[in-house]
């Protein structure tokens, strides 16, 4: 019961920051913050690894590596081409004090 | 929980610190200057997240079995790296692509956590477990068809048959009568396949109506869904890490749906209830045979050299073309006379939240360059040439004048405010709107016909031969 | 120990919400801010009502008591002098459309 | 945790929506349209965190003892709705009170936690159980003083003696120590007494040094220290309610010390660590005899009524002499001339951060006219006249121009810009910083000798003499 609770508010809370944070990307980085949450979504890696790493048996074994290839290969290529668009993003003035806050 | 030793405390504190970094690095993407800082704070978070979950220890202190999960991180890592590579025009098809293995993940956990612990699994687990298993299926076969449909594997036409609607929401509506069922008899094991099944088929119905130029829309809840099972399966291992990077991602698919369907004027619970695929009204057939006036790159390539001042609107042409670099040849070549040359970019343009910034960035040319709607409208009124290459819907005055006109309302760029306009696309057929565009029968509008790589091209070699 | 790490996930996502929104909150409202959050701090109300209530002796009791006079009184303080304030501000324009976003 | 009943469940769920509610009451605090919402939220809240307290049920399902929660009860609300009612000007004091009350709760209810549970404390509650003790003393004597200094009731002088910062440190770290020494022992009852009284002892100590002018930046500190207070008092009960309500309020005050700091041009880490009462290097003696130019109410009221545009620059000496209502007549009266009026309101003018508007609105001003450093500074070029009521420090060139001076960094107004400058004040003493003020010897500024409200009083009888 009190697991319930706990997990509530804590999904709450990250909701309520999700909205806050992700309105303030600007939105000249839409299409790296697809790419960036895709690589982070991918932390249901954690699931898969605890099931396998359990080994109750070939079914779960089997599911979960399946899982972690698919969510690895999400971290991998997510992070990977996230990078590569931001390192794309260039200023054509060198790094100079922004005008205004 | 399982707290009993030290090192699960410790992992405890991996999870609560990548939470953090997850956090931060979302803040760091407010900016480009700090953007790449967010996808270090990203790996770093994972990392640290990966590792902690090795360190977990079962009843009796006994460590995990290795070796499946490492060939599985390998393989993962293996094909990963090509999914990093694909070139920026596949990043739609990409996108939808990783959401299907996200949600395949999440989905087969949930699959594999049914199966070992059933019969024993108190009623919230069940609920959590089905909205995990449910969301996780429909966004895995929902994800592969838009992404067949990106990569034109599928057909893009949206194919459409009388009360699709309500046949989808039914197969829908028994898989969670199904799940409801469930939770209160989880030992019921025949039940279980069909709150898999039916919802991988929903994911297939749901995108069949839809035409392939909707699809980032459904991407981006797709996107919401995604983040939103991970969220669900947090809260059957009760993992905290889990629940927060599942609601973040959550709002953001959730956010940039809403960001879309504001920028193109349309109501966000038409977007939710995926009535994505109605007809659009098309006016175009009604139009009167209007005259324009076309130029041929010689003359544009006079006009342009003789602007101080000149915005190019870049739009879903120049996507499709592959124009970005030719275009950046423009802009190099015009500054170089001195013309101040800047990008007005509408949220919409394009067929991704973004499209136009990362084409435009790829082919070097400075972000600071690349003004949003409200940064550059103000500046159209003492634009000498507004040059629209490949956009359509996004420069349409109706949108703005016309009360009548399916897209009224949508907020626009005012290129028509400019002294001259010029306009590259290969024919007079509309954009994804599907309707006509009074922009191109104003006075001040050139219509420059052709592909917008050969044009821009022709426009360069134009400006360069008349250096010499 | 659980209820130690479900304490600290919560504190620390509440501490980046704290940071996001009142980084947002209006110069103009500074001050009203002040004395809202004097109101919402006094929620410590909770542990003094539960230590009043548990009733476990009169020294407890009288601490307790004292607390919650105190916090009350914050409480009804605060809101009176915030509504109060922000009843003050008003536009001249009569709630028009406002420029851009 | 007590989770046995519903009853229980339901309590958590009123938990859950009153912190959703105090989020909501601070999102909407982001704009003066919203910000009433933003009080019933916080209200709804409060009454929903207070009725679910009162449902709980002790263990044998008991229910609470009643009688003193509501004698509690009644008696706070008869104390605040006085406190809520103070007039505009005592705000200040009275949010250094209120910091106060809040610390004493936290501190008492630590203190009758300590007592009713010893020696059963495991180490984290009782290392929590410290930090709420030390936190909440300190603060509480703190504030007093802070109250104290502000109403004037104390010296408002700093008092220093050398060595002040090491004893008054030396005084926390054995209050520290002891604190660490108990949390392995929770059971020497004898300790628990210092790690009360010493920080009582530091949070008066702390406030002797430190003038009565530096108290706002005090009192956003304190109140971050409240937040901590309540914070820690929420670990120790495991209550996520107190712990998110405590983190928002201390994350408020510590955001509104840095805004103020920078306005200030204090690095933060002078603030922090209390080195408020470092006597300020005054540049003022050295000032050679320059000359300044002054003006009457009638010349005054003549140069207004011919401009097109004014900007009103408020400062500390508009709150001291209670001159916002003769200004909002000035304001009106130039207006109804067709006067283009703005206000320039610098974030640290007065004492307070947000005080300038606070009591312009008071007097009617419609805040849509107050306009921020950023936006107002762009103004002053095409100014007519700057009128400086009351404000020194915020208005000083040497800011921006002298690498000399001790404020030089700080971001100031621009009223040197404008084509005029009238300045109203009592004499040539200096503002806060203690330093002289260059722009009173420019060439374009004249001197209104006087009190604020007594001087914009004579303008306005000026101008409406004239209007006859
Ligand atoms: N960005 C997003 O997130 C998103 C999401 C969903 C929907 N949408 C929608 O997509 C539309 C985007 O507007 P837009 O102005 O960018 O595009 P658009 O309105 O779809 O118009 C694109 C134009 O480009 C021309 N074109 C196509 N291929 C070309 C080529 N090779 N060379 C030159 N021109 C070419 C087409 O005309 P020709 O065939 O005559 O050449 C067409 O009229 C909006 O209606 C928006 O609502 C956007
Ligand atoms: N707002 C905050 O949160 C905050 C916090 C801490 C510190 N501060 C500091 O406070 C200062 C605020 O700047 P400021 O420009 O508002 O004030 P200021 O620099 O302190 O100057 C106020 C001026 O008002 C004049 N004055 C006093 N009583 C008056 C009366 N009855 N009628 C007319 N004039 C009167 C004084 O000159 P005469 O005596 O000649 O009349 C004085 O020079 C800054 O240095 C800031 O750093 C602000």
């Amino acid at each position: 019961m009190p697991d319930i609770i706990n997990a509530l508010f804590v999904f709450m809370l990250a909701c309520f920051l999700g909205f806050e944070v992700i309105r303030r990307v600007s939105p000249l980085l839409h299409t790296p913050l697809m790419s960036l949450t895709n690589a982070l979504d991918a932390i249901s890696v954690v699931g898969a690894i605890l099931l396998v790493g359990e080994g109750k048996s070939t079914f779960t074994t089997v599911l979960g590596t399946l899982g972690i290839i698919a969510a690895t290969s999400n971290i991998v290529g997510g992070f990977i081409i996230t990078d590569r668009m931001l390192k794309m993003f260039k200023s054509s003035r060198p790094a100079g004090p922004s005008a205004g806050k | 929980m399982m707290m009993a030793h030290g090192i699960d405390l410790l992992i405890e504190f991996f999870y609560l610190a990548a939470s953090a970094l997850f956090i931060l690095s979302l803040k760091w993407m407010s900016s480009p200057k700090s953007a790449r800082h967010g996808v270090w704070a990203g790996e770093i978070g994972m990392a640290l997240a990966i590792v902690g979950t090795l360190l977990y220890r079962g009843p009796g202190g006994a460590v995990l079995h290795y070796r499946w999960i490492f060939i599985g991180l390998v393989l993962g890592s293996i094909v990963g790296v090509p999914l990093g590579r694909v070139a920026m025009t596949a990043v739609p098809q990409r996108t939808a692509l990783s959401h299907a293995f996200g949600a395949f993940c999440v989905t087969l956990v949930g699959i594999a956590h049914y199966y070992s612990e059933v019969p024993d699994l108190p009623r919230f687990t069940m609920a959590v477990l089905s909205a995990e298993v449910i969301l996780g299926s429909l966004t895995f076969t929902g994800s592969l068809m838009a992404a067949g449909k990106l990569q034109e594997i599928l057909p893009q036409r949206p194919i459409t048959y009388r009360g699709a609607n309500v046949v989808n929401l039914g197969i829908l509506g028994v898989a969670v009568a199904f799940a409801i069922y469930l939770i209160t008899n989880p030992g019921h094991t025949a039940f279980f396949p069909f709150i898999v099944a039916l919802p991988l088929a929903f994911g297939v119905l749901m995108i069949i109506p839809i035409g392939g130029a909707d699809m980032p829309t459904v991407i981006s809840l797709l996107n919401s869904y995604a983040g939103l099972s991970a969220a669900a399966m947090g809260f059957v291992l009760n993992s905290k890490l889990l629940i927060i990077a599942g609601a973040l991602d959550g709002s953001s698919g959730f956010i940039l749906s809403v960001i879309m369907s504001k920028a193109m004027n349309r109501s966000f619970t038409n977007v939710l209830f995926g009535a994505f695929g109605q007809v659009q009204a098309s006016a175009a057939g009604a139009a009167e045979q209007r005259t324009v006036r076309s130029a041929t790159p010689e003359e544009a390539a006079g006009i342009l050299s003789a602007a101080n001042k000149v915005v190019i609107v870049p739009g879903y042409g120049m996507a499709v073309a592959q124009a970005q670099h030719k275009v950046r040849e423009l802009f190099d070549s015009l500054s170089r006379r001195g013309v101040d040359v800047k990008f007005g970019i509408h949220p919409v343009a394009g067929r991704m939240p973004g499209h136009m910034n990362v084409l435009l960035a790829e082919a070097d040319i400075p972000y600071d360059r690349l003004l949003d709607l409200d940064e550059i409208n103000a500046d159209f009124p003492q634009t000498d040439v507004a040059l629209i290459i490949g956009a359509n819907d996004v420069t349409n005055p109706a949108a703005r004048d016309d009360k009548a006109s399916p897209i009224y309302g949508m907020p626009i760029l005012d290129v028509d405010k400019a002294r001259t306009v010029m306009v590259i696309k290969r024919g007079m057929s509309p954009g994804f709107a599907g309707i006509d565009n009074p922009l191109y029968y104003l006075d001040r509008t050139l219509m420059l016909f052709g592909d917008a790589k050969a044009f821009v091209g022709d426009i360069v070699r134009e400006l360069s031969g008349s250096h010499h």
